[in-house]
């Protein structure tokens, strides 16, 4: 038997600890792998002061963007703040109500990976001769020009996964792996909701995605909202 | 069919299959958001082209029937996709390990300027309200084997996006290798904008009026 | 129908274009994912002066240690030179007979994966203040020491898979895995034997550990040979 | 049963079991080869740890019955274990993430020399005619959270292991918290070697005629 347990019972229990001035890693590129019912839990819980790390902003006012919407944000790193029904962070941005910190796509899955695994910086040619590489450190490397970037790391990160383990292994659905596998390394308490829970053994070792030891906690949400279907629908949270 | 109203140069839907054309069997391809999108409809015949979508999938296939459509299978312009038969799934470290490390063949790029040394602006203004949105088109540009651009020749103001010099920020430094509009093929070389290939009924002098920068014929 | 098909006949069609001086990384811990078949194909191809980037150098008098053993191989880039049962690196390398660059497993491991995410050098906090630190170039970032390492590229990667599909994509048989993944990222040309070729549909998309864009060749080698039986057995190849 | 023949102190067995006591309920741990691997014989009743190899698994379990190894299937020294409920198989980049990472919460190591500012040597004695060898030791000691070593007091020759300061090539700068050895176990603090606890009948004296560094009592 077994005496790890990593499943907590519900998404505010998930939450209840995020402190005011955290960094968030949320997972998601557009609504696949948003964790929706988490970011509600972290809306409901009132932390505020958050950075939050995310590839997008969200849409509509459900999730991320009504994370945004209730001002909880003071920072966001992001590549892409703009989608198709997205106008709460462009309202806020434009008010100066919430900084924003523009990373290349490629250059922030990096950035996070290195995070989770204690790469504090690394070298890449995306950027280079942009406005983005402004201020950055830039070396010639075997005759190209590359630029520094330096490793990002959270309190907190909330995953969304298709199904995981008590010890915390994870396997996700199809695109909406994105980020979840690279935040869960490199936040101090990742946080996985999961539309199911199993025992372990339950996963077969081989096809896990992220192994337990980057998890923290996971929680069961059966049937999980998708964010296009909620702004379809007119939805506002809370 | 096409809603094109131009008077002459070819349809988008023509550009892209011209596009198509070019691109060799069993390539990597990733394509961009927009009139990139439409080059996967014109695969020719006995080719087989792997598409990346830079959200962690190779072996993207075409938009799913309506009722099959599952909210986490996207492409990288948020549509929903299908995957084929060899597909794959793969968080955006790897995804960006396959652009940054060279192993997509070619990326198939929208631009606001293509610049005669390669030079692509494609992601902002620079307008001081604007919201910037970068995505992953810096790291495709700085990391893919081949750069091609497919674009109108003209902005709607009529004014040139084939430049001398960008004027709106840079996407990344010389890296377009060949350029698509409704006019022309023209390829980018140490010497500048060449010609490659004029759509039908269009002359060399026209494109040439309507181009920023010097254009050698072949 | 597809037109991509990857599959070659044999070991020795696979490695038929390896040239003299080329740098070729083989995949394996101890045993576990050697390409034994491979490597023998080599043996009989016969390229000269080869760099080779693993993480041993074999045991007995087959495989790995086999083409040390046929002095094919001028330089080893590696982390653990010796292992039980290994008499032929040793022998080679106190005779002066063979380069050693000594690379810990974790900076191999990076520098590996760096190649093929193209990423030229990174910063890691292994080997500080230690001997394999000399001649490093060391930066203190965030009030801590790191070594500049750079990354490693080869010419063509030999790989053991359990089982492969026709477009490239591989799974792997449990502590088999290995260095194969980052390997096959990081070679011009990837070169995978499996115990089965399958066609594409035959490996589930969301389990694929190697996905076919990092793989040039597959061949199937349905009942591989294992490293330990065979020195066992006191079989010498060729 | 051990085959151990010193007169005074702990067994090897012993040493294993007292590391193992100090080792919290979940940890994520990583044993070196040799004494480090006796570890894992004895967690504590009612505890978890979960095993790291760094060759790819997390959730190692104990040798298999010997018809059913898999040659594939084995850990950092090369011998065959199993994998328990709840494991997971990763490749070199992902394993060294864990432990550079800071994810490891221990790594339990043997060694040659241990100096009382931490610094560990356990990987080559130096001498010219040596094969060097590393593995992964310098990187478990920069990113593990904790490095606990498990060693006999003296080498054979009966000179001290816990030194003033390494003769032999480092592994890692001040990078060791505590010791195990048959005679007591002792932690690395800021002010040098400080007892933690004295096997039963052995003397502290005795334990400092054997260390070569000044050892505190608490």
């Amino acid at each position: 038997m077994t005496t790890i347990n990593k499943q907590v019972k519900g998404p505010a229990e998930a939450v209840a600890d995020v402190h005011d001035g955290a960094t968030v890693m949320i997972g998601g590129f557009g609504e696949a792998g948003s964790p929706v019912e988490l970011i509600h839990a972290l809306i409901d819980q009132g932390a505020k002061r958050l950075t939050v790390i995310s590839n997008n902003t969200g849409s509509g006012e459900v999730g991320l963007a009504a994370l945004l919407k209730a001002e909880r944000v003071s920072k966001v790193i992001c590549s892409f703040p703009r989608t198709a029904n997205s106008t709460v962070f462009p309202d806020l941005y434009r008010r100066g109500k919430v900084e924003l910190e523009l990373v290349p796509q490629g250059t922030l899955a990096e950035r996070i990976r290195a995070g989770g695994a204690g790469i504090p910086a690394f070298y890449t040619p995306a950027a280079v001769g942009t406005p983005l590489a402004e201020g950055k450190e830039s070396r010639v490397l075997e005759g190209k020009e590359y630029l520094l970037e330096h490793w990002l790391r959270a309190d907190f990160a909330l995953i969304k996964g298709r199904c995981a383990d008590t010890h915390g292994n994870v396997v996700y659905n199809k695109t909406a792996r994105n980020f979840g596998p690279i935040m869960a390394m490199a936040a101090k308490v990742t946080i996985v909701q999961a539309n199911s829970v199993v025992a372990p053994g339950g996963i077969d070792p081989e096809v896990v995605v992220t192994p337990g030891i980057f998890v923290d906690r996971v929680v069961e949400v059966p049937s999980p909202q998708h964010e296009s279907e909620l702004v379809a629908a007119g939805a506002v949270y809370p | 069919m096409t809603t094109d109203t131009r008077e002459i140069g070819w349809t988008r839907d023509e550009m892209a299959r011209r596009v198509a054309i070019d691109i060799p069997n069993g390539a990597y391809v990733n394509l961009g958001i927009g009139i990139p999108e439409l080059v996967a409809r014109f695969v020719p015949q006995g080719r087989t082209l792997v598409y990346h979508t830079e959200n962690g999938l190779l072996g993207m296939g075409p938009s799913p029937e309506k009722d099959r459509a599952d909210p986490e299978l996207i492409n990288a312009g948020k549509r929903h996709v299908t995957a084929l038969p060899g597909a794959a799934y793969f968080h955006h470290a790897d995804s960006f390990a396959m652009i940054r490390g060279g192993h997509i063949d070619l990326s198939v790029l929208g631009a606001m300027q293509v610049a005669c040394n390669g030079d692509l602006a494609n992601w902002s203004t620079g307008e001081p309200d604007a919201i910037p949105a970068v995505g992953g088109a810096m790291d495709l540009v700085a990391g893919v084997k081949s750069v091609y651009v497919i674009t109108q020749h003209c902005t709607k103001n009529n004014e040139p996006k084939l430049v001398e010099r960008c004027t709106y920020p840079l996407t990344g430094r010389s890296v377009v290798n060949r350029i698509y509009t409704e006019l022309a093929v023209i390829d980018v070389t140490p010497a500048g904008f060449a010609l490659v290939e004029l759509c039908p009924g269009v002359d060399l002098e026209y494109v040439r009026s309507r181009t920023g920068a010097p254009l050698l014929a072949r």
